[in-house]
């Protein structure tokens, strides 16, 4: 079967909409598909990334240790959108610090994260066979 | 590759999201609540120059249910529900700004 | 082409669900292929047989079931994922039985099926477009 | 019973989204329990009453017609925000002609839509009881 | 205080009916009155009875029925919009052999009922909280 | 009166709207995604200077599980679902921007 490019488009916080935590069981899944995926966080979507969520207060699950787990399944290219970071006040610095271990480099940790501009956005998203909004 | 924005600009940041991120060759269809964005006084000086350019689309039975046709500006093309479904197939991927 | 749909919010409350419909039927007027409509979060909605709109209202799952979307089984191709149904209380009689619920609401025109069947339509289709909020 | 001052709060346009016309039938059947009834139309909620809507391209309900039973419901205060009007484009000419008879004034035909400032619809607002926002 | 509860968007999807119980619970652990909560517009799904979240999570319907918010007469005073619910799907037994389906959703700590009863909560209530999308 | 915002200001127009028509004095309580218009980057003078005079407040709920507790403004008050129920009972008609 060919492989597509697929990207997956977060552009929405956590806990607020239910887009967030369903967006990340899609992917878990698509993982076993072997395709070539991608996960662009934009906008409030980068909230779903931030280190140190705690979800005692308001009753529901913190899923957000789950996106650990994207490294283990190949999936180690989440794009984080530069200009939505700044805008919000954030830095790489306030991301979970989520890796993979690279096959082809003797297994060595390296960042999934990659913080990007739009303008390197824009060039990732053209090359996209599908695009999975939530 | 087709843009879909169902969001008025007035109430959500979704258009300009894609204002964004949208590439030189790409093409945006406004649909649903969207379609008031297409309207004269829409906000965005970047989505007139996309008009220009006659890449910006807009759902018409949208625009008719919403009456607002008088309001829509002239370079923006209005297509029905087949009219969406060649933009799909002309233009490659679809993004939804949802 | 062959087309593929996924659909994000349940009928009424937003439009998503209607021009979903609007676009799959003028797809398959044109002659196009909807492979599959995948119905996700609270798209799941759709696809209760209770639903009992308003005499001058349309019936979206009605107009839904009426497009007849099959694949060459005969298997219904508007899927309905199964952990946003269960989560949800959208139930085929399988999942009905095996929860000990008396009672379930999944139209016969869809299906109840995995995520995977998303991804699936994603690979085997020309083009997959998402319909939201 | 006491009457009381409600609020129906619309900020959003029709057929996008559910609000407006399961607003509108709240306020209807609101009618019935002679209570003090204001409507306040403010951004987006604006399209909610402009004039020529026609649905038969979405295969949706057109529903506007309904806001002209209003006034038989005597629920004529419709209060609509000039900066929304404005930064849309619209004037109240753009809106549907909704109207009342006013039974004090020999059942006198009179317009139930009043164009107010943001710092009117301050005002009125801090006088309700209640507020119904959808 | 007597408070009452409007919510308008359904379980999972947004975090509205979560809030609303997290309130409703503060109230009452409070001291105060939940006089009604009224489910309208997606909000009637909370009131499904078919639902099963995953094991790990918050089961929002139950939580609703485990409240136990009844009138003197022990009424539930969780109710459900009859417009909003038909529209969606969401029947009472009543309901459902009126319109010849054969099958009901509605939990039983919900109650099906008139928009007059969100009229009625507003006019009866000391406050009224809606939450939404 | 109590309003309460539930959704970034980031993402709607919500929080904006709210302040056009707030008067002088009612609160603002910030909820679920609205709690992101508390940290210290949200885009508002006029939500800052509403927090200078105490009128502000947020669910800590809400504020920790989106990870931007070291975020919030200092004069922006947290609270939890009692200290809301305390706001609805003191400040008299809760508006909700939804």
């Amino acid at each position: 079967m060919a492989i597509k490019k697929f990207m997956y488009l977060n552009r929405k916080a956590s806990y607020g909409t239910v887009y967030a935590i369903e967006s990340l069981e899609v992917v878990l899944i698509a993982a076993a598909f072997e395709q070539d995926v991608s996960l662009a966080f934009v906008d409030d979507g980068v909230y779903q990334i931030v280190e140190g969520q705690n979800t005692d207060g308001i009753g529901m699950k913190n899923f957000s240790k789950t996106y650990h787990a994207l490294g283990d399944y190949d999936i180690n290219k989440l794009y984080v959108s530069a200009e939505s970071l700044e805008e919000r006040g954030l830095t790489e610095a306030d991301l979970m610090p989520l890796v993979y271990e690279d096959e082809d480099d003797d297994w060595a940790e390296k960042p999934s994260i990659k913080v990007v501009s739009n303008a390197d956005l824009t060039k990732i998203m053209s090359e996209q066979d599908v695009c999975l909004s939530f | 590759m087709l843009h879909t924005v169902n969001k008025s600009s007035f109430e959500r940041n979704s258009l300009q999201s894609c204002l964004n991120i949208i590439d030189d060759t790409s093409v945006i269809l406004l649909i649903e609540d969207g379609v008031i964005s297409a309207a004269n006084n829409a906000n965005s000086s970047m989505l007139a120059e996309l008009a220009t350019q006659g890449r910006v689309y807009a759902l018409q039975g949208d625009v008719e249910a919403r009456g607002i046709s008088s309001k829509v500006a002239d370079n923006i093309k209005l297509v029905d529900y087949a009219g969406f479904v060649d933009l799909v197939v002309e233009h490659g991927t679809a993004v939804s700004w949802v | 082409m062959k087309i593929s749909i996924q659909i994000n919010e349940g009928p009424y409350q937003h439009q998503a669900s209607d021009t979903a419909y609007q676009f799959a039927k003028a797809a398959i007027d044109k002659g196009h292929e909807i492979f599959r409509v995948f119905f996700y979060h609270d798209g799941v909605n759709n696809a209760s047989r209770f639903t009992l709109p308003p005499q001058d209202d349309r019936n979206v799952v009605n107009q839904w079931a009426e497009l007849g979307i099959k694949n060459a089984d005969g298997e219904p191709e508007l899927v309905v994922c199964i952990a946003a149904a269960l989560r949800r209380g959208m139930l085929d009689e399988s999942e009905a039985s095996k929860n000990g619920i008396d009672g379930n609401n999944i139209h016969p025109a869809f299906r109840i099926s995995g995520l995977g069947q998303l991804i699936e339509a994603g690979i085997q289709s020309d083009r997959l477009v998402v319909f939201g909020d």
